[in-house]
């Protein structure tokens, strides 16, 4: 069975993000996965308008979920790919409920186009939330034809996906494990990257790059010291940053970091056998082909993926176990 | 008609021995001003509350009625304050059938810490009341009832004599 | 005899007229006034390092009613929103709001002392509300071109890397609802102004 | 005890108001007693029984009637001009069946305005009444005026209009009941018995239906309420832990638990129990405290389960509970 | 069946009296017009008197009602002045000297609610009125009560054998009385018998600790039941039945001499979550820690070779007295007490919660109470202070203070010990490794005896203070130096900057938090928890260690987070309370009760589940439930329910709420059915 849901792809997806689009246009009837774009949407107004001006901004906002409640015969959920989008859209809802004040305000201006939203007549999820709790893993991993053995990765979820969470959806605001549990039945190695949800410098590039340049240099050298062979996010701003301005950080700090960075929905291309092609392959800036030469090669002896250290000297102390930690190995 | 300008509604105020009753002293300790137009009835607890109060105020005269209690999970007696919510919910629903409005009887939860909000309450269920209009049930009346020529309630002395 | 307005102990101190002014211009309820000053934001913070002052501090300051000293200050315009502090915060407040609310002031009054944030801001809105998409080529040259020249030899690789790889529209998108809404924000704006 | 007057025997009237007729029915139900009634008493008003008029009374003496059974409510104004005299004539004015207790069915009307009441019945399909025909208390025919009955808005009890003796509850009283009030005045005729305390119910019991009910009883959590025809009902189990609204915890007992023990829920006909000043109120505050849950949401979802809350709790009662009847009852719809 | 209230057939002889409180009420209600209207107005519904007066709390006023009670033989009186929370025993005990039973009296407020709250002069004064009214209609029908006596058991039941629960237990049997103590471990002790030292005074923990336990342990009036849990409470203050489950502990305590053998010889070693905080290990046959009390073992089943495969049996064998057995079975037995004193303590907040502290995922970070066992020279390290791997002895180790206390994100309150712990591990790690020392808070809370001159000690000690609440510890190096090492990030609040500070441990003072099982500990014992989860006492201030329900007490950490000293001292205070019961040989409860008529009662059964203090019972036999007044509280929740209106409540019964309903909306004045009959 397919689900039904309002889709809002959010401006980059159609630009910067297409890898991430295409990619999701291939997998989607594979997980059964059934998106209604809302039609005529308009920018979410990033992390850019809530700074201007209060009413506007998040007027601009609501007015996608006008029109996303006005088509939405039985659907209740809308579902957003990009992590800034998905956070705006969440927040509108959110604050109009808790200031009533905004909302009376809000809907005021959207009246003035004919329109009106009732802050929590809709849910407002993210793409892999969806992916993880709707339709489960399971479910994918069921799909998967090609695992990814041997590819080592970083999953790294950026900052507005798991906080501030308003609805509490994922399981962490600091290690949040979705993306590291999808990403393990897809076969890939996953390691446990501490700065999973650091920050990537958002708009920093363009107002202050030598602070964006820093903390894209954290991130990829994290990485690197955990010998990822690509980074792995669900956010095209992180993506961007991480991406297209890796040349400009190397060029910053005189390093010379190789890290390719991949949207989530690409990997789960690769494991379901789609043709690299349709999942927006080769749009990277840095060239992913290295690592994923790897994928359908026999696994070799691979160093344990980086976690805490075991016991070793027989005076050691024991550790507190973490939940879920018996079932792993 | 009275006008909701000058209009005075009556309300009857039912307080929790161990929270709201010690809100409304902790309002006066602490000066708050509020509208003179609730009258408190202590109980020992919301859950002593019987809908018949409720239902008495109203046909004596009251144009609302107020029942306060502790917080949920707050009860003196540990869950009491959970049947007077029962009781509040059920009876609002008979009482809508019977035409009155329901903003009429309202519950409020106060701790014994909340006098400010507790007079908050109070001032603003009386402006909501005061803009509903008087309620004037009939029971309360002199015994002459609207809608009938001159019928009224004969008390022994009339019959007798 | 008419409803007396309800009176609790009152504070008058003038200072806390900013903070109130904050607050009320905050998007949700910004809790600015439960701070207790422990430094979490300053020290979740990726990008302090580049602030003239913390977050923390910047909040003592609105306490202080500086009011000029604290709209000029760089650090809401170097917050990334990243909400490390805000989940953190062990009062709850809502910092990142809070920046943002200091930005739009900042801008109202023209108290920023490095034009390049506000500018970006500004241009992105521009092409949204003229398209009511965010138009990337146009932003980046116009916005580079304003402010790091120099910087585009080194910008070229990428910036043809993203048009010769589409992922860089040299054309912008437009809505078809687009005078809807400019309206709607028109309207909105009248409303933010109070009218 | 004076009243026997004329014939030695001392008078007997019994009157039906707004009501069914089923009271007069149970009287007739009591089989042969009905000739002790006959053999102690000179009947001389019952309209059900035998042909009287209105005047005939209005001309007997104040007082010389000795025992008044006044079934029915007071809906209209010969209601209570018939009440009022036969206060007047009556040493002993008893208020019989649940209609002249507490309003029963006819006060039901008493959620309704009038006007909605005339539209009902005069003007739905069911009704051939072209010229839109109203009831007015005053008519011109060739033959003169006539005048008929004022239909007051509100229906009420006896004592709503006249002060009663004693209090005969029941739609209908049973039978046996009766017959046990009409031995005790036959008994405290003959000087053998007092006179219970005016204003009392008598032909009843002092607790509740429950207490005469033969099902198993325990703790109650409610979480849903429903309908016999929606359940397998257990024959041996209180019909109220089954979710079935049941009246009995708060009807007063005297029926033998009837309705419960013939597997149906109790539906209040007996009226409060003593010192219950709201019949509804009390059994409301009863159900509710027994319904199990602390979540408002929740709480409501199961109050879904009692669609006719007022229809429930005042069946019979309305009439006689504080608030008597609805606002648009008492002051039209226009209010 | 008329609607409206009897008359005052009872011809009752009422005397009102309205307070100016100097200006207080008088400032806003005309206090004369008041009390005239009253003596006019109300003559026909029994008021015979009507005065007021500058002061009626003074000597003076209250004679006033007494000389009226006897010369005009008043049988009700009334009273408008304050909240009868501040004066109305005053008042109803000046009823009493006046011959009438103080329950006749009635105290209305006209200061709190009326002339302190409005501002108006005219609408005051006609509150004030109907207040008045109110209270005359329904002193009409109050009812002379008198207080309920019942007997108090002699023996009383601590549970919680932590300092307090000793400290309580002790006192008792000092004077003389018989205690059951309930221990659901296998040895008394609690938190405290963890600890190495002991702030501000750095004494050893089981050197001030054991001869206490050992005391309880042998005292002739101290019946000790370790390994036990209480599991079901009847009855009420004075009698109470305890239910308690004793746990097997399959050693036959006749026999054991507590040598030890089987624990030397079980194979099976498991870490030990409790008393090690999961820091070192024990057998499947342990006592906790060497100085338990008492000294028997206990075999823990679930890890235990032979209950698990059936082989095995090695203490058995051992067993030089032959004092295993394995057949030995949960026992279940009840006591008789007369009150009970509660001293479950707390349990430690989890810092796994707060995961940007790296606990359980960060090796070298550890908990207030790993460091504790760390530290302990009992310990599973013999007090050496070393990172998880056991060996390497920190350079550098920050301690973070409000680790899950004074934070919203999971508990609103100062955990009130974590300060002075954070103080004393940082005197013991400079004392044990020389290392340097961060201490991380947000304030410095050191109040109480010899705490600051603490503080002063480990400042001189060259301890590092930063004031801020650290933001994250990482393993993730940014910076040279910071490669191996934990990372602290901080913004040092004084500077106003960020600062990263590498050290080798990390430990988290964290929080304390109620017991899991709070709350249906509190619901078996019939009191209630704060939202925060900690019992509540009966007042904040003025009855620390009472609570609602007479006869239970509370002392320790289970009241609310505390350091060992007000432990000691609310386990004293709850004995002290509990002695003066036991003293007086019997308790006068309020006379605030519910009753059920049987001739009325139908046996609906309606109120049986209703009463949180089980003060309902119903009789199979009779068919009627009945309320044990000595366990009714006086809620009334169960009047208002009963559909047969078979319950009355003294003090609050229907007649009178009803009564002041009518009096509050004056019908009395124009109701004829409520006129006095001529």
């Amino acid at each position: 069975m397919s689900q039904k849901y309002l889709y809002y792809p959010g401006c980059s997806m159609e630009s910067s993000a297409k890898a991430y689009n295409d990619s999701l246009m291939a997998i989607k009837d594979s997980l059964g996965l059934a998106l209604e774009e809302i039609h005529d949407w308009n920018c979410c107004g990033a992390t850019e308008y809530v700074g201007i001006s209060t009413t506007p901004a998040y007027a601009l906002i609501s007015r996608n979920l006008a029109l996303a409640y006005n088509q939405s015969n039985g659907m209740d959920t809308v579902v957003a790919p990009c992590s800034a989008c998905y956070l705006n859209l969440a927040k509108a809802d959110h604050y109009m409920h808790e200031r009533p004040a905004l909302g009376v305000r809000v809907n005021k201006a959207l009246a003035a186009g004919g329109l009106n939203y009732d802050p929590g007549s809709l849910k407002i999820r993210h793409l892999l939330d969806v992916i993880i709790n709707d339709i489960g893993l399971e479910a994918v991993q069921a799909k998967v034809t090609r695992p990814l053995h041997g590819l080592r990765v970083a999953p790294y979820l950026g900052c507005m996906v798991p906080r501030p969470d308003y609805e509490k959806r994922w399981s962490d605001h600091e290690y949040p494990d979705e993306l590291d549990r999808l990403l393990k039945i897809l076969g890939a190695e996953v390691i446990d990257f501490p700065l999973k949800t650091h920050c990537c410098g958002g708009h920093m590039t363009q107002i202050s790059p030598s602070t964006a340049f820093e903390l894209i240099r954290r991130l990829i050298d994290s990485a690197d010291q955990y010998k990822a062979d690509m980074m792995v996010t669900l956010c095209p701003m992180c993506q961007m940053n991480l991406d297209a301005y890796q040349g400009e950080t190397n060029h910053h700090f005189h390093t010379n970091y190789h890290m390719p960075i991949m949207f989530f929905t690409q990997l789960i291309g690769l494991a379901f056998g789609k043709d690299p092609k349709d999942l927006g392959f080769g749009k990277e800036l840095v060239d992913a082909r290295q690592a994923l030469s790897r994928i359908g090669v026999e696994v070799p002896e691979e160093a344990p993926p980086a976690r805490k250290p075991k016991r070793t000297k027989k005076q050691g102390l024991p550790m507190p176990v973490m939940p879920g930690e018996e079932e792993e190995s | 008609m009275t006008d909701t300008e000058t209009f005075e509604p009556i309300i009857i105020g039912f307080t929790c021995n161990w929270c709201s009753y010690r809100a409304a002293d902790l309002a006066g300790t602490a000066r708050v001003k509020y509208a003179p137009n609730v009258r408190l009835i202590r109980l020992m607890c919301s859950g002593r509350l019987d809908p018949t109060f409720v239902l008495k105020a109203l046909s004596g005269g009251a144009d609302g009625v107020m029942i306060t209690g502790c917080h949920p999970g707050e009860c003196h007696y540990l869950e009491q304050n959970y049947k007077a919510l029962r009781r509040y919910m059920l009876l609002k629903r008979t009482l809508a059938q019977l035409g009155i409005e329901p903003g009429r009887v309202k519950l409020v939860w106060a701790s014994a810490a909340e006098g400010v909000h507790l007079a908050a309450e109070i001032t603003k269920l009386v402006e909501e009341i005061r803009a509903l209009g008087p309620l004037n049930w009939p029971t309360a009346g002199d015994g002459t009832f609207p809608g009938e020529l001159g019928v009224e309630m004969n008390t022994h002395e009339e019959v007798a004599a | 005899m008419t409803t007396p307005e309800i009176t609790g102990p009152e504070d008058q101190n003038p200072n806390l007229r900013l903070l109130e002014e904050v607050a009320a211009a905050t998007a949700g309820v910004s809790r600015l006034e439960m701070c207790i000053q422990c430094g979490t934001c300053g020290g979740s913070c990726p990008s302090s390092a580049d602030m003239d002052h913390t977050p923390r501090m910047l909040f003592a300051m609105i306490r202080a009613g500086m009011r000029e000293a604290v709209l000029r200050s760089n650090t809401p315009w170097m917050c990334v929103s990243c909400y490390h502090c805000v989940v953190r915060c062990p009062q709850d407040v809502h910092i990142a709001d809070v920046m943002y609310t200091l930005k739009s002031m900042a801008i109202q009054e023209k108290l920023y002392k490095d034009s390049t944030a506000p500018d970006f801001s500004q241009t992105f809105v521009d092409m949204v509300e003229n398209y009511g998409r965010s138009y990337e080529f146009g932003l980046a040259t116009r916005h580079y071109l304003k402010h790091y020249p120099l910087r585009l030899p080194s910008m070229a690789p990428m910036g043809f890397g993203m048009l010769s790889k589409r992922r860089m529209d040299i054309t912008p998108k437009r809505i078809e609802g687009i005078d809807q809404l400019k309206t709607i924000l028109d309207r909105a704006k009248q409303l933010e102004n109070g009218q | 005890m004076s009243g026997n007057n004329g014939s030695g025997k001392p008078k007997f009237a019994m009157y039906w108001a707004a009501s069914c007729g089923g009271c007069e029915i149970a009287v007739l139900n009591i089989h042969e007693k009905i000739l002790d009634v006959d053999a102690n008493f000179e009947v001389v008003f019952w309209p059900v029984a035998m042909d009287a008029k209105y005047k005939d009374v209005e001309a007997m003496p104040d007082g010389s009637i000795l025992l008044t059974l006044f079934n029915g409510a007071i809906r209209n104004s010969e209601n209570k001009h018939m009440a009022e005299v036969l206060r007047k004539k009556s040493q002993i004015l008893v208020a019989f069946g649940s209609c002249a207790n507490e309003g029963c069915m006819p006060a039901l009307a008493n959620l309704s305005s009038k006007q909605d009441l005339y539209d009902t019945v005069y003007d739905t399909i069911s009704t051939e009444n072209p010229d839109g025909v109203r009831p007015q208390t005053k008519w011109e025919v060739p033959e003169g005026e006539l005048e008929i009955p004022e239909f007051y808005p509100v229906v009420r009890t006896l004592d709503q209009v006249v002060p009663v003796d004693y209090y005969i509850p029941g739609c209908p009283p049973e039978s046996h009941q009766i017959a046990a009030v009409i031995d005790l005045v036959i008994q405290v005729l003959q000087g053998k018995a007092e006179l219970p305390p005016a204003g009392s119910v008598i032909g009843a019991g002092t607790s509740t239906v429950c207490d005469e009910c033969e099902r198993t009883r325990n703790i109650k959590h409610i979480k849903e309420f429903t309908r016999i025809q929606n359940i397998e009902v257990d024959p041996e189990l209180c019909l109220l832990e089954q979710g079935i609204l049941c009246s009995g915890p708060a009807t007063r007992s005297g029926c033998n638990a009837l309705c419960p023990q013939a597997g149906a829920p109790c539906i209040g006909c007996y009226g409060p129990a003593d010192d219950a000043l709201d019949f509804g109120a009390r059994l409301m505050s009863a159900v509710a405290s027994v319904i199990d849950s602390k979540d408002p949401e929740e709480i409501d979802r199961i109050l879904d389960g009692i669609p006719d809350p007022a229809g429930s709790f005042y069946r019979f009662n309305l009439a006689g509970s504080l608030l008597r009847a609805s606002k648009s009852a008492w002051f039209g719809n226009g209010k | 069946m008329t609607q409206h209230s009897k008359p005052n057939d009872k011809k009752e002889r009422i005397g009102v009296y309205v307070c100016h409180c100097g200006s207080n009420i008088a400032g806003t209600v005309d206090v004369e017009n008041v009390s005239h209207w009253a003596g006019e107005e109300l003559k026909d519904r029994g008021v015979v008197v009507s005065r007021d007066y500058k002061f009626m709390c003074s000597s003076l006023g209250q004679e006033l009602i007494e000389q009226d009670i006897k010369e005009q033989g008043l049988t009700r009186v009334v009273v408008a002045a304050c909240s009868p929370h501040l004066h109305e025993k005053t008042f109803r005990t000046a009823t009493e000297r006046g011959g009438l039973n103080p329950y006749l009296c009635e105290l209305c407020s006209i200061r709190e609610q009326v002339s302190w709250v409005h501002t108006d002069k005219a609408a005051a004064t006609e509150k004030s009125k109907a207040v008045i009214s109110g209270a005359v209609e329904r002193v009409i029908h109050n009812e002379p009560l008198e207080p309920l006596h019942v007997p108090i058991h002699e023996a009383t039941m601590v549970v919680g054998g932590g300092i307090a629960g000793i400290q309580a237990a002790l006192e008792i049997a000092d004077a003389g009385h018989p205690v059951y103590m309930v221990e659901r471990e296998p040895s008394i002790g609690g938190h405290m018998a963890q600890f190495d030292k002991t702030f501000p005074t750095l004494d050893c923990a089981a050197c001030i600790l054991t001869p206490r336990m050992v005391s309880v342990g042998t005292h002739p009036n101290i019946h000790l039941l370790t390994w036990s849990e209480v599991t079901r409470v009847d009855g009420y203050v004075g009698n109470f039945t305890v239910t308690i489950r004793k746990k097997a502990r399959f050693i036959n305590e006749e026999l054991c001499t507590g040598c030890g053998i089987c624990q030397e010889k079980c194979p099976k070693k498991v870490i030990d979550e409790v008393y090690e905080a999961g820091l070192g290990y024990r057998k499947a046959v342990y006592t906790p820690f060497p100085q338990a009390v008492p000294k028997y073992p206990v075999i823990d089943k679930p890890n235990c070779t032979y209950f698990q495969k059936g082989t095995c049996k090695a203490c058995e064998k051992f067993c030089p007295t032959g004092a295993i057995d394995f057949t030995q079975e949960d026992e279940v037995i009840t006591v008789e007490v007369g009150n009970i004193i509660l001293a479950t303590g707390y349990e430690l907040f989890d810092p796994r919660r707060v995961t940007q502290y790296g606990y359980g995922r960060l090796a070298n970070v550890f908990s207030s109470l790993e460091f504790e066992r760390l530290s302990n020279a009992a310990g599973p390290t013999d007090g050496n202070i070393v990172l998880r791997d056991g060996v390497t002895v920190p350079k550098a180790v920050g301690i973070i203070h409000c680790v899950g206390s004074r934070d919203r994100n999971f508990n609103n309150y100062c955990s009130v010990i974590c300060c002075m712990q954070g103080l004393k591990f940082a005197h013991l790690v400079k004392e044990r490794t020389g290392a340097t020392v961060y201490n991380f808070y947000i304030d410095m809370r050191t109040a109480y005896k010899a705490y600051d001159e603490f503080y002063q000690r480990v400042l001189e000690e060259g301890t590092l203070f930063v004031r801020g609440k650290v933001a994250e510890v990482t393993d993730a190096a940014r910076l040279p130096g910071e490669e191996g090492k934990l990372i602290i990030q901080v913004e040092d609040t004084l500077v106003g900057k960020q600062r990263r500070i590498p050290v080798d441990m990390v430990v988290l003072s964290a929080a304390l938090e109620p017991r899991k099982d709070a709350d249906d500990v509190a619901k078996m014992f019939g009191i209630s928890c704060s939202a925060d989860g900690w019992f509540i006492e009966k007042h904040p201030k003025l009855d620390p260690v009472a609570t609602m329900t007479e006869g239970i007490f509370i002392a320790g950490c289970v009241q609310g987070p505390k350091d060992i000293p007000t432990s000691v001292a609310q386990g004293a205070a709850a004995s002290a309370r509990v002695l003066g019961r036991i003293e007086q040989g019997e308790i006068a409860l309020e006379p605030v009760r519910a009753s059920i008529n049987e001739e009325m009662c139908s046996g609906c059964r309606i109120c049986n589940d209703l009463c949180p203090f089980n003060a309902i019972l119903f009789h199979e036999d009779r068919m009627v439930s009945e309320i044990n007044p000595a366990l009714c509280q006086g809620c009334g929740t169960c009047v208002a329910a009963c559909p047969a209106g078979a319950i009355s409540g003294t003090g609050f019964s229907n007649e009178q709420i009803l009564a002041q309903i009518e009096g509050l909306l004056l019908l009395n004045m124009v109701h004829p059915t409520m006129a006095v009959p001529a």
